[in-house]
This record gives C-alpha cells, structure tokens and sequence, in this order.
C-alpha cells in the first residue's frame, strides 16, 4: 500500500533521514520505533508531504506521492495525526472533527463518518459544542485521534498519541488502535511505549539516527536483544 | 511578531577598522564640507534611530513604535531650551536632558506596558506617539497659544559632531550591551520571556532599563535635530514615520550583524535621498520596488548578501588552488 | 523538616478552580512525586510554587519564608528551580549560553562570569551534553531539551528543584537513564518535587507520591500506599 | 571659472510632489512655476548683465512629500550641493515657517508661497532674506470679513479650525476681529487633521444657530462639512470656507449651482482687470481646465515676475544685492504696485494695499470677489450676498 | 423628541455609521493579518484605489457608484489574489519561522504601499478629488443622517454577517478559521493553504475595496489617504482581539461610538481619546476584548 524508497530528508544542511525504506501493507499495523530523535517525526512529515525528500520515493497505492503538497496527499487518502495534537483550539470539537472531514470525498459523507467516529469515542459526542482547547488531555487525543479518522483514509498514522496522558488513558489509546485495525483500516503507529506498540502491531521498524536499522514482524522483534536493550529497558 | 531570529551573532569589528572609519567621518566636514555634511548628519540621525530600535527590540523581540515619541521629546526639549530668541542652556547639556527626558517617558511606558506582548506592544508603542502628539498639540492650541516655535540656528558642523558622538556613544553602547551579562539576560527574554524570568532573570528590570536606555540616544538626536529643523511644531516634532524607518531600515540592513542597522540606516536614507531628489515622480515606485526585491531576494538583510559575497570569493580562490 | 509548605493553595482560572485548598509539604532531602489525571491542576500548582501565579486564597513557604506573591526570579534566587511541561529554552541560545544563564542571573547573588561558565560546563557534563554545548538548544531532540532545562535550574544553586514530565515522550531504556539522573541530582542535595505520569519512573525513585484530581488533593502517601489506592486506582491508575 | 559658462539660472525648490500637501502644491504655485518656465524660456530667458547675456531658466525641483524634515534636507541640498540661484518656496504654513531660517542661514533670498502666520511676523526681524507674500490672517481678509458681517448684520458665529498652525491662527484671529465689530462667537471648534465624521459637528452648530459659520480648515474637511450642511439642512445667512472653497474642484465636487453663496477666501477673478483675464485663462491653457484658485495663484505669480525685474534691474544674480533690491524697490507685477514693508533690518512682507480683494464668494459658477480692503486698487465684482441661498432640495 | 435624546441618538447612530466603515476595512485587515499573517500596511491603499476606481467609473463613464461595487470589488479580489500568490507565498515559503514571516510581510508591504500610491499618483495625479452622491437626509426619530452613511452602514453590517456566517457555515470558511489557527495541520486536513490564505489575502482586499468605494461618496480622495485608515485598522483589530473576525466587526463600532462621544464633548481631543482609551484597554484587556 505505501512503498518508501531509499529516501534522504534534510533540515537545511542537516540530515535527518539517511536511505530509508519501508513497506506498509494493507490492513496493517506497522510500529516505527526509536529513540528521541531518530526521525520518526521526520518520516512521517515526509509521507505526508509536509517535507520533501532529497531523495528517494514515496508510492501510495502505486503513485508517487513525494513532492506532492500533503493536501493532495490526504485527498490519495493518506491521514496523519501529527506530533502533539495540533488541534483548532478555538474551533469546537464538532468542528474539528469536520475539518478532518475537508478533503472533498469525505465532505459530503461527513455526517455519516461523523457517527462512525462518536462510536470509536463516545465522549466527543457528548463534547461537540465545546472548544478544544477546553478539553482535558485525554479528550483532546481522543480529538486528535478522531480527526484524523474523518477524512476516511485508506492509511492512518499516529505519531505518539499517548504523549502526556495518565496512564488510564495511555490504555484506552491502545484499545482504540486495535479496534481500528478491527475495522480495516490500516496504521502506522509511532509509540514510546514500545512493549505495549509490539504486542498489537503487525511488523515493526526501528530507526536509529535516521537510518533503519532493524525490521521484521512485531513478535520477532519482541526478542531481539537489540530492542530489548535499548527499547525496553530490559 | 518574532524578531528575534535576527539574533546577535558574535562579530568582533577589529577596533582599527572603526577607528580608521571613525577619523574619516569626523575629518568630513574639512574634507568635502557642504551638503555632504548635512548629508552625513541624516545619515547619522537614522543610525542612531536603527541601531538604538535593535538595541533593544533587536535581542528582546518587543517591537516597539515608540521612536518617534523618544525622538519628538527630544525634539521638543530642544525647541524649548534653545529658542531662536537665545539659548536657555549650552547645547551639549540640552542634548543630554533631550535624552534623559525621552528616558523618563521610556521607563514609564516601559512600567505600562510590561503585560503587552507582540503586536499589542507595537501598537501600545506606537499609539503613544499619536496621544503624545494630539495631547501636545491640544496643549499648544489651547493652553500655551503658541502655534509653533522656532530654534535656534546652529551651523553644520557643530550640528553634525554633535551628532556624531551620540553615534559613536549609541555604537558603544550598543557593542558592549550584546557582549554583556545585561545583554545576554535581554536575549533570554526575546527567546523565551518567562524561562528567563524562572531562571532568575529580572525580566521587568532588564526590559525596562534597556527601553530607558535606547531611548536616550533617540531623544539626544532629537535635540540636536530640533536645530537643523529650526521651526517645530508638534507634528513635526512627533511624526509617526520616525517609528517605523527605524524597522525597515533594520529589517533591510539585517539585524544579524552589529554593523547592519548602520548599513541599513545609510544605504536606506541614501536611496531615499537620491530617489526623492532625482526621480521625484517615481521615486516611491522605485523605492517600494527596491524593498520589495531586497525582501525577496535578501532574507537577511542588505548585509546578508556580504557574507555570500565573500564566501563565493573566498570560494572561487579555493578552486584555484 | 519541610523546606516547602503550601497552605489552602488555590487557584482560579475564571470559573474554574484548577488548585482548590491543596495542602502540602516537601522535606529536605526528600523525592516528591505529583500526579492526578490529565488536568488535574499539578501544572498549576508548580506555576503556583514558582511565582509564575499567585496563590488566591493560599500560602507557600519556602524554607520558612513566605514567598507568596513573590516574583519567579526572586523566588529562583531564594535557591527554588524548575523546568517546564512544554520546554521553555533559549532556542537560538546555544546550550551552554543557556545553562550560564541560570548561573549568571538565577544564583542568590549573581556569580562572576568565570565561575559560571565553570558552573555551566560542569553542569553540562553533568546531565550529558558537553558534547553539544555549542550548538542552539532549539536543534536539540525534546529529551535534550529537557536536559537543558535540568542544568539551567540546577546552574541557580537550586536547593529544591520541581520537574514537570520529565520523562514524557521517552521511551522504557530513555525514562531508565532519565531515572538515574534523578537519583544523580538527588545525590548532589537536591530536593526534588516532580510530576509524571510514567508509573514506573515515579514508583521507582519517589519517597513520597501526591495525588490531585480536581484540582483537590485526594491522596498523599507512600508510593506502596499509593499503587493501591482504591481511589487513586479509579481515577488515575485504571483497572 | 564656472560663471563664464553659466548657461542657466537655476531655481530650485522643494515641493510636495507627493503627500498630504501635494494637491495643494498642484493646484496653487505648482501651475504658476510651470507657467514661468515656458514664458520664460520661449521669450528666451532673463538677461542677467554679470554674464552679458540672456538665460533661460531651469528647475530643480524635489520631493519633500509633506515632511518637513526632508524638505529641510531638500532645500540644503538644492543651495549647498546644486548651488541654485534662485530658491522658490516649500508649500504650507509650517513649512514656510521652518524654511525660512534655513535660506536666511545661507543667506539665499526666500519669496514664500502657500502660507504664512502672525508667528511669523516676529520671527521676521531676525529673517532680512525671506519676504512673505501671502497675507496672514490678520493682514486684512479677516478683518475685511468681520466688517462685512458685521455690516450685514450678523450678531454670532461659530467656527470649526482644523488643530494645526493654520487653524489656531485663523480661528485666534477671527474671534478678535468678530469681537472688534461686536459679533458674538458661540464656539470654535478645533478638529485633527485626520477627522473623517462631521456630522455630530455640524449639527452642533445647526443647534447654536449662528449668523456666521467658518471652516477654517483644508479641503479634506471643507468638503465632508459642507455635504454634512447639505444633508441636515444647515444653511446660516454667511459660511465661509478657507481654504478650500477658493479652489475650483470644490464647486466641480457639488455641482456649482449646489454651493451658490458660500464664501472663500479670494483675491481676484478674471473681471479684476485685463492682466487677471490674462492670468486665469493662460493658467486654464495650462491645466486644462478653467476656475483653480482664485485666491493664491494671484499672488504667486508675482514671485516670478518680481525675480525677473530684480534680476534685469540688478543685473546679477548675487543673492545680497537682489535681497535689498527686494527689501527696498517697488515692482510693477499682476497686483500693481507691489512692494514690501520691512520688519527693522529683517524680511519684509507684502503690503495689504497690493490686494486686489479679500473675501469671495460662490455666484453663478464662479468665486467672486465680494470685499476688500478700503484703498484704491481694490476692485470687487459683485456684491455679497447675505444671507445665502438655501442649499438645494435633493 | 426632546432634546437631548435628539443628541443622544445622533452621537449613538452617528457612531455606528462611522464605527460601520471601521468595521469593514477591520474586517478586512483581520483576515490578512489574522489569518494570512501579513500586517498589511499597505491596506488603505486598496482603500484608496476603491475610492479612486469609483471617482472615476461615476464622474466618466457616470456609472453608479453602487454599481461599482460590484465591478470594483471583484478586480480588487483578484489583485490582492494574484498579489498574495506571487509575493507573499513566495515570502512565507522562504521564511524559516513564522515570526520571520511577518517581519518579512510586513516590510513587503510597506513596499506595496509605495509602489501603490505612486502608481495612483501617476494615473490620478495629486488633485483632490470628489464627488458627492446620496447627500440628502434621512430622518430617524428625529436625527437626521445623510443617506449615503446609512448605505454604507448597511453594507457593512451585511458584509460582517455574510462574512460571518460564511466563515462558520461554509468549508471555506471553515479551512479560512482553521488556517488561522495552525496552517501545517490545515494542510494536513487537505486544506490547500496557500490558496485559502490568498484567497483570505484577496478578501480582505475586497473588503478594503468595497470601504473605499462607499467611502468615495463622502470624502475628498488623494493617494495619501490610505495611511489613516490602515491605522485605524490596526487599532480596531488590536482592540478586537487578533485573529477574531466578529471582535473586529464589534471592535469597529466601539471605535465609531467612542469617536462620536468625545467629538460631542471635545472634538479636539478625539484622536486622542481614541487612543487613550484603545491603551487603556489594552493595558486592562492586554489581548483585546476579544482575545484569548
Ligand atoms: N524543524 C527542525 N529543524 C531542524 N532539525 C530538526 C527539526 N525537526 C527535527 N529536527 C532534527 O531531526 C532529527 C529527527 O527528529 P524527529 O523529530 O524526526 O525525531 P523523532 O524520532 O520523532 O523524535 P521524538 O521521539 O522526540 O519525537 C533530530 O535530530 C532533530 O533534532
Ligand atoms: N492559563 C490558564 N488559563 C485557563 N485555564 C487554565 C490555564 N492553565 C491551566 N488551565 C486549566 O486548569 C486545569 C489544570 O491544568 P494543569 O495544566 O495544571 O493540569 P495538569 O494536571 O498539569 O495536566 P497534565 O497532566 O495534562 O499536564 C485544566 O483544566 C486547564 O485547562
Ligand atoms: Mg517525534
Ligand atoms: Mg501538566
């Protein structure tokens, strides 16, 4: 489903990703794993057009999309939940989750999409007059979260959605992964919490200073000694 | 508005070089005298400005509008002290009370406006100016009677040493200010107000203090501009474009270098200068065009391109070797 | 002996009482840990301590002074540091300019340029990032970053130092060495209050864990007590 | 060395091409330099005996727009760097004001144009290079002003001055002169520059019912006034505008029939005398179009002719020798008998018996001119009408 | 009616007429500087060329200056457009921080306002010029008002509401408000960003346009005038709350009725007033009344 090739990105002069791969299927939960800073970030700006590689290529569903701008990528059905939240503080929530639901296929479904995502979390329902900023931690990922679900991608991905939360929530946040995946919908997860991000993705990538350094199914990485050591803490 | 990504980079100006260029300046008037002087001296007005607006909003991001409130009541002290019916006081002490006055106002709206950040200190700024000047004008008309007061003639030369070292004590101030603790405190601010304050930094005290200072060169040019001007009244005194040339002259030299605003303040009044007097019929379309193509094509100022410049010199030597 | 005490600390934001009446006390010596659900208030309450607001009603003293309504870089001088949930560094500062900051302004009576330096290099080492020293805080990764604060509070001779999340975003082996330097600071005679929300860092170095929901206090005690909380468990902990 | 091939007379002058002031500096001295030049030069220039030959003239001209500071810098550069011979004059009280002692520093000879003040009266004995040609306020159109109203009738008026020189002094002025001849002033309204909304003014003075209602003020408030009048009906028996009501797009903005009996400041029209039809029509040849400016045009015009025969009569160009031919000859000019009265060992300023009229008035499509002072060369061409017509019904 | 109610409705009516036009070119100024980012001090120059643009249509060719609107209007969209598109994009993309952005912007448009008012200068020369149309009075109970105030009152109150609801029902105005807040994750939601902040560029260009033609029926116009309405601008966003359209619309008519009653009672001092009390406010309410 998404193909990247070989691709090099660049902060000004300074590298940040170096020759990275990597292969997403459909229906998938593909976990992206590594220290702070290794460019997870980074990658997922590139898929999402948000920065453009130096080189390399990004295929979804068999187009390039690299140096497309990331609105057109999201119209290919590519959505990110970006890196601490990023919401429309001053929108309410209903109107943040109609946002997600810009791209003009999702616009016309948005009501019913809008359904689909009050039944992954029941709590924006309750919430949908509110402003964003308004909403505690935890509601505001659910938002985050939710948001990016409306423009009803083909590929999701979460960049470390359980930053910050108390732990109930940081479980609540797994249980929403999986049943998204229960509903076809395929996910890239970037996550901290490694141990928790293996046991219910699919395959796994490790980045190490931008450059891949390890991948495989999520069972078999569980064991390398490698993660264990510097992942896991074991 | 963010300014502080033009932040102050070390640059050590070898002393002899502005030693050499400070001779030259001061040996002008003997040299090539007449309008050139007069031309200098509008120079050195400008950098004055520029250099005393980076002095403060340069490291501490606080975009003020003020300096033609500090330049007006310097201006205005001037108009008062050195009346063209004979001088109260000897003219380097006026220009000393000029900028100790435009100090005061500057410690005062300093102590005003310390919750204002961004564009709301901008405008706060640069509304003074406006309330300064109605007030003052409201003041004249209706209190004093006086419609407008004329100064004392001054010639060229005085004019323009005079100004000449409030330049040289605005660059010193302004070269040791960046290198000192005191300078350092006020760049923490500009990056990040309340982390300096946490980190022990007297944020209140450093901001203000620093506005105090940068408006005492302003106000000291003022004096000593009251007297090129000869008639003042309060629009003249107070006119609001003073508060935004010192920007754009600092935007278009670069902010960068300590020598930018210098740079920016000279080639700026320079083109207008000659703009304004050789194509007076197209001389604003020149001059927009000219700031819209250095902003396109030189993000970092005028200066900006000196570095290129050198780097494509010291470059094309390397290949050669 | 307590070297902080907070008496019916509130705090307000329009209608919304986000510290109501919290009582509390850090000793000399001590780890304090702070935690409560997502706004719960434990930032406010470090804004509180700090000086960044002021208590209304409510009273805080530090080593026995009453520092209420005090401004924040006078209550820094007094010997009390923090570093922030959402980082607050000198992004183009370089690091160690950032770190000699905290020498420069945040110590009781201001240090010589020479010593801080000193201060700030050692400091530096001390938390890891010599090797960075130079380049601007803002180009470092999130975890760095914090690192920078970490040295900058502790540059002002900070004798009680708050920690707001250190750990978040850092992965189990990162929160390990995060760990470690807690240990680390405490070891130089630091007290340290921190909030966190990765259960197994707070169990593993804090004496003594304080729980806020609502902004009220509902729990304070040992992180045993604490991990079996009924309450706690229910509001907080999950499952 | 230069003077041997000296092909020009250089005349140089600081103008506000651009700016607030600049529609004022179009439509006063502006068309009487443009006039000048081409007079001059087709007759093949002025013949200066120093250099034993005719010159023709030839401009500098720069922008100040509107800012005293770089007129100030303009006019140094024009006298320090071009070394101009002759130096014409900046646009507006203020900048008269501050040009003045600049010329007078370098001892450059200053005839002003648009504008003029009382302040400038004392400063005048210390200025022997500068001579004003506009009258001030009290140099006879307000007092001819007060003693027609007062003639007419009048017993009150209200006035609106725009808070700047200009305004202070006429408003001063005229409440000493309606208080000489017994008219009451109910209020004088002072209003910013910048002031865009008249309707709350206007209808304070609909309320004080005044006799007399003045606008001393420029154009961007002369006009929203006088629709505001319009609009609530206000029409007292006298409404003067100044200045502004002097200038021919005033009518052109109403309708000419709209404004019938306003009064203006006015010094003469094209049925003053044969050299005034002259004057009008060869400055509509000029613009194109007729009715510019019935009140200063008629006074700068002799600027130049006054340069031209102190230069043939001097025969130099040596700006000592011209200032006392200034300061102490009689020129005959489009005004008659023009001449200065000086102020001690200072400037001088031009005498009121050189005006032809003071005061117009809006009839029939044009300003005429309606008082004037009690000396022979005055020459009204109509009669004043008091009160005014009524405004017209929409 | 008695007397003074007369005045105290003709400070209050007279203050929304006046507070009517501030709204409008406020308005307009907020979309550019609150969501395009671009503190447009050249802003009252589409102002003046609106006014121009009209002179012009109606003392020429005697169009209509309502009709102008709608020729005006349009033309002043595209070139804030096309303008936004060419330099301020090109501006925004080569800017490393947002900050430096508006730095950048701001001395661009200082630039455009030199090059826009010489351009007029040399199509319009320095004249005054003016025209006068739908000068009569109205009656409200009493107070009397000239018609052309009050078109331009109701132009701009429609305006606001249009604009309003259009920003909250549509999904343009919806991507225009998200935009504003955080333009990368807009585009992360498909907004195409570059267009929507021009088009907010060209609105509020429009909106400048549009004041400048109901404006032309009132006052004399030179290339000079743009300036003071730029600044009232400013301050009515300030005033407003950055960013919030309707506390700009509010903000305009607070400004108006605030003008109206010192002029009543000191005219003298109303710019003053204006902004003493914008300062006050602002030390009392430092982000606006409006702010968050
Ligand atoms: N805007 C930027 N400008 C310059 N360098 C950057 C920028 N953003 C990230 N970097 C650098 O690029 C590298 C990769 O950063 P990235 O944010 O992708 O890491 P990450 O794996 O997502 O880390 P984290 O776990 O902290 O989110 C780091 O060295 C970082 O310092
Ligand atoms: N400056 C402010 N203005 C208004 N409300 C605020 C402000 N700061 C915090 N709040 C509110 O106060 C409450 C407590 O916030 P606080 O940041 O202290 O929570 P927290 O316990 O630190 O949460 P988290 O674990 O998510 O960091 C929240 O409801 C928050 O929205
Ligand atoms: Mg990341
Ligand atoms: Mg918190």
């Amino acid at each position: 489903m998404l193909e990247v090739s070989n691709i090099d990105t660049f902060y000004g002069k300074a590298q940040a990703l170096w020759d990275v791969s990597l292969r997403i299927d459909e229906a998938e939960i593909v976990a992206l794993i590594g220290a702070n800073g290794a460019g997870k970030t980074t990658l997922l700006n590139t898929i999402s057009g948000l920065l453009r590689p130096a080189s390399g290529s990004v295929e979804f569903l068999g187009q390039r999309i690299d140096g497309l701008a990331p609105h057109t990528i999201v119209e290919l059905g590519v959505s990110h939940v970006p890196e601490g939240r990023r919401l429309f503080t001053d929108m309410s929530v209903r109107e943040n989750l109609e946002m997600g639901a810009y791209t003009s296929g999702a616009w016309k479904r948005k009501e019913e999409t809008l359904e689909q995502v009050y039944q992954v979390f029941p709590a924006l329902k309750e919430r949908g007059g509110q402003l964003a900023r308004t909403l505690s931690g935890g509601e505001q990922q659910m938002l985050a979260m939710g948001r990016g679900l409306m423009s009803k991608p083909k590929l999701c991905m979460f960049d470390e959605p359980s930053f910050g939360l108390a732990p109930m929530l940081v479980l609540e946040v797994f249980q929403v992964m999986k049943s998204l995946r229960e509903q076809g919908i395929t996910i890239l997860l970037i996550e901290q919490n490694v141990r928790h991000t293996l046991e219910i993705a699919d395959r796994g990538y490790v980045l190490e200073n931008g450059r891949i350094a390890l991948e495989g199914e999520s069972k078999k990485l569980l064991k390398e000694e490698l993660i264990r050591k510097a992942y896991l803490g074991l | 508005m963010d300014i502080t990504r033009f932040k102050s980079k070390g640059f050590f100006i070898p002393g002899l070089i502005s030693l050499v260029l400070l001779i030259l300046l001061a040996t002008l008037p003997l040299s090539l005298g007449g309008y050139t002087v007069v031309l200098v001296t509008t120079i050195l007005m400008y950098a004055i400005l520029t250099v005393s607006w980076v002095l403060f909003s340069g490291p501490s991001g606080y975009m003020s509008l003020a300096s033609a409130a500090f330049f007006g009541v310097g201006i205005y002290i001037g108009a008062l002290l050195l009346p063209n019916t004979g001088q109260v006081l000897p003219l380097l002490v006026v220009v000393v009370l000029g900028g100790l006055a435009s100090s005061i106002v500057a410690l005062g709206v300093g102590a005003l406006t310390l919750r204002l950040r961004g564009i709301y200190f901008a405008i706060f700024t640069f509304g003074l100016v406006v309330l300064i000047l109605e007030v003052l004008n409201w003041w004249e008309h209706t209190v004093s009677h006086i419609r407008g007061r004329f100064v004392m003639v001054v010639d060229n030369e005085t004019i323009f040493y005079v100004m000449l070292a409030i330049f040289v004590a605005t660059m010193l101030t302004f070269f040791f200010l960046r290198r000192s603790k005191f300078g350092l405190a006020l760049q923490s601010i500009g990056q990040n107000e309340e982390a300096a304050a946490h980190s022990g930094v007297n944020v209140t005290m450093v901001k203000v203090l620093t506005f105090a200072l940068s408006a005492f060169f302003v106000g000291a040019a003022g004096v000593v501009w009251a007297t090129r001007l000869t008639y003042i009244d309060p629009y003249i005194a107070f006119n609001f474009f003073l508060s935004f040339l010192p920007v754009l002259m600092a935007i278009f030299g670069g902010i960068g270098q300590i020598y930018g605003p210098v740079v920016g303040a000279a080639i700026f009044a320079y083109l207008q200068e000659t703009l304004q007097t050789e194509f007076p019929e197209v001389y604003m379309l020149t001059f927009g065009i000219v700031l819209v193509v250095v902003i396109l094509y030189l993000p970092n100022g005028i200066v900006g391109l000196i570095p290129k410049l050198w780097r494509r010199i010291s470059g094309g030597q390397h290949a050669n070797t | 002996m307590p070297i902080l005490e907070g008496e019916k600390v509130t705090k307000y934001f329009g209608g919304l009482a986000a510290v109501s009446k919290v009582d509390f006390n850090v000793d000399q010596g001590e780890v304090v840990g702070l935690i409560g659900p997502n706004g719960a208030g434990k930032t406010t309450l470090f804004n509180l301590i700090s000086g960044a607001f002021v208590p209304k009603p409510g009273v805080i003293r530090f080593k026995g002074e009453n520092i209420t309504g005090s401004k924040p870089h006078q209550i820094c001088r007094l010997g009390l540091s923090r570093t922030f949930q959402e980082v607050k560094i000198f992004a183009n500062m370089p690091v160690m300019q950032n770190v000699l900051l905290g020498s420069l302004f945040g110590t009781p009576t201001g240090m010589a340029s020479a010593n801080a330096a000193k201060e700030a290099a050692e400091l530096l080492d001390f938390v890891g990032l010599s090797a960075v020293g130079k380049t601007p805080a803002g180009g470092l990764t999130l975890a760095n970053q914090k690192r920078v604060e970490v040295a900058r509070a502790l540059a002002t001779k900070a004798e009680l130092l708050l920690l707001d999340e250190l750990m978040a975003g850092l992965n189990p082996t990162e929160t390990a060495e995060a760990m470690e330097l807690v240990t680390r600071i405490r070891g130089r005679g630091v007290t340290i209050f921190m909030i966190e929300h990765v259960m197994k860092a707070i169990m593993g170095v804090c004496d003594r864990i304080m729980v806020l929901h609502h902004g009220e206090k509902i729990a304070d005690g040992t992180p045993k007590e604490i991990a079996t909380s009924k309450t706690v468990i229910e509001v907080y902990l999950g499952e | 060395e230069a003077e041997e091939e000296k092909d020009s007379i250089l005349i140089g002058a600081s103008r506000p091409i651009t700016g607030a002031n600049a529609p004022i500096g179009d439509a006063a001295f502006g068309p009487i330099m443009a006039l000048w030049e081409i007079k001059i030069n087709d007759a093949g220039g002025i013949y200066v005996e120093d250099y034993g030959k005719s010159l023709p003239i030839e401009y500098i001209i720069y922008d100040d727009a509107t800012d005293v500071g770089a007129m100030v810098r303009n006019t140094e550069k024009l006298i320090l760097e071009d070394e101009v011979d002759i130096l014409f004059s900046s646009c507006g009280t203020a900048f008269i004001s501050a040009q003045a002692p600049v010329a007078n520093k370098y001892g450059m000879v200053l005839v002003t144009a648009e504008g003029g003040a009382t302040i400038m009266r004392d400063a005048l004995y210390g200025l022997p290079y500068v001579f004003v040609n506009l009258p001030f306020s009290d140099h006879y159109q307000l007092p001819v002003f007060a003693d027609m109203c007062a003639a007419a009738g009048a017993k009150t008026a209200y006035m609106i001055t725009i808070a700047d020189l200009h305004g202070v002094e006429y408003g001063g002025v005229a409440a000493m002169e309606f208080d000489r001849v017994g008219i009451q002033v109910l209020a004088n309204k002072s209003v910013p520059i910048t002031y865009t909304d008249f309707s709350l003014l206007v209808k304070d003075a609909m309320a004080a019912d005044p006799d007399v209602f003045c606008v001393f003020a420029y154009p961007p408030i002369v006009i929203p006034v006088t629709g505001e009048m319009m609009v609530i009906g206000f029409n007292p028996p006298a409404v003067i505008m100044g200045p502004g009501g002097n200038f021919g797009f005033y009518g052109a903005t109403f309708g000419v029939e709209a404004i019938e009996g306003v009064s203006c400041f006015a010094a003469a029209n094209s049925k003053t005398g044969p050299e005034f039809e002259r004057h009008f029509s060869e400055l509509e040849a000029l613009v194109g179009w007729p009715n510019l400016d019935w009140w200063g045009t008629p006074f700068y015009e002799p600027i130049c002719q006054m340069w031209e025969q102190a230069i043939e009569a001097t025969g130099t160009l040596d700006q000592d020798t011209l200032r006392d031919y200034f300061a102490t000859h009689h020129f005959d000019t489009l005004l008659g008998d023009t001449y200065y009265e000086m102020f001690g060992e200072g400037g001088g300023l031009m005498v009121k018996e050189t005006h032809p009229g003071e005061i117009g008035q809006w009839q029939s499509g044009i300003v005429e001119i309606v008082g004037g002072g009690d000396w022979p060369g005055v020459v009204l061409t109509s009669e004043w009408i008091y009160p005014k017509p009524p405004w017209p019904t929409p | 009616m008695p007397e003074s109610i007369v005045t105290i409705l003709d400070i209050a009516i007279g203050g929304l007429l006046l507070g009517g036009i501030y709204a409008l070119i406020a308005m307009g100024l907020s979309l550019q500087y609150g969501v395009a980012r671009v503190l447009n001090i050249a802003h009252g120059e589409f102002i003046m060329i609106g006014a121009f643009s009209t002179f012009t249509l109606y003392t020429v060719l005697g169009i209509n200056p309502l009709v102008c609107l709608a020729i005006v209007g349009p033309i002043i969209f595209i070139i804030g457009f096309l303008l936004h598109q060419t330099l301020f994009t090109r501006l925004r993309i080569a800017a490393p921080n947002p900050g430096a952005y508006e730095a950048s912007s701001l001395l661009a448009a200082f630039g455009l306002l030199f090059v826009i008012q010489n351009l007029a200068l040399l199509g319009w020369g320095a004249d005054f010029r003016a025209y006068s149309y739908l000068n009569f009075g109205v009656n409200i109970w009493g107070a009397i008002f000239s018609a052309n105030k009050l078109v331009i009152l109701g132009f701009a109150v429609g305006i606001g509401v249009a604009f309003y609801l259009f920003l909250i029902r549509t999904r343009l105005g919806k991507a225009i408000r998200s935009a504003a807040q955080d333009p990368q994750t807009a585009s992360l939601m498909g907004v195409n960003i570059n267009r929507v902040l021009s088009i907010c560029f060209g609105f509020g260009a429009l909106m400048a346009g549009i004041a400048g033609v109901l404006i032309s029926m009132r006052v004399p116009l030179n290339p000079a005038m743009g300036l003071q309405y730029t600044l009232i601008a400013i301050i009515v966003i300030v005033l407003g709350g950055l960013g919030s359209i309707p506390g700009s619309f509010i903000g305009g008519f607070i400004l108006g009725i605030i003008g109206e009653v010192v002029t009543h009672f000191e005219p003298s001092l109303s710019l003053a007033a204006y902004y003493f009390i914008f300062m006050l406010l602002l030390l009392v309410r430092p982000k606006g009344i409006f702010g968050k």
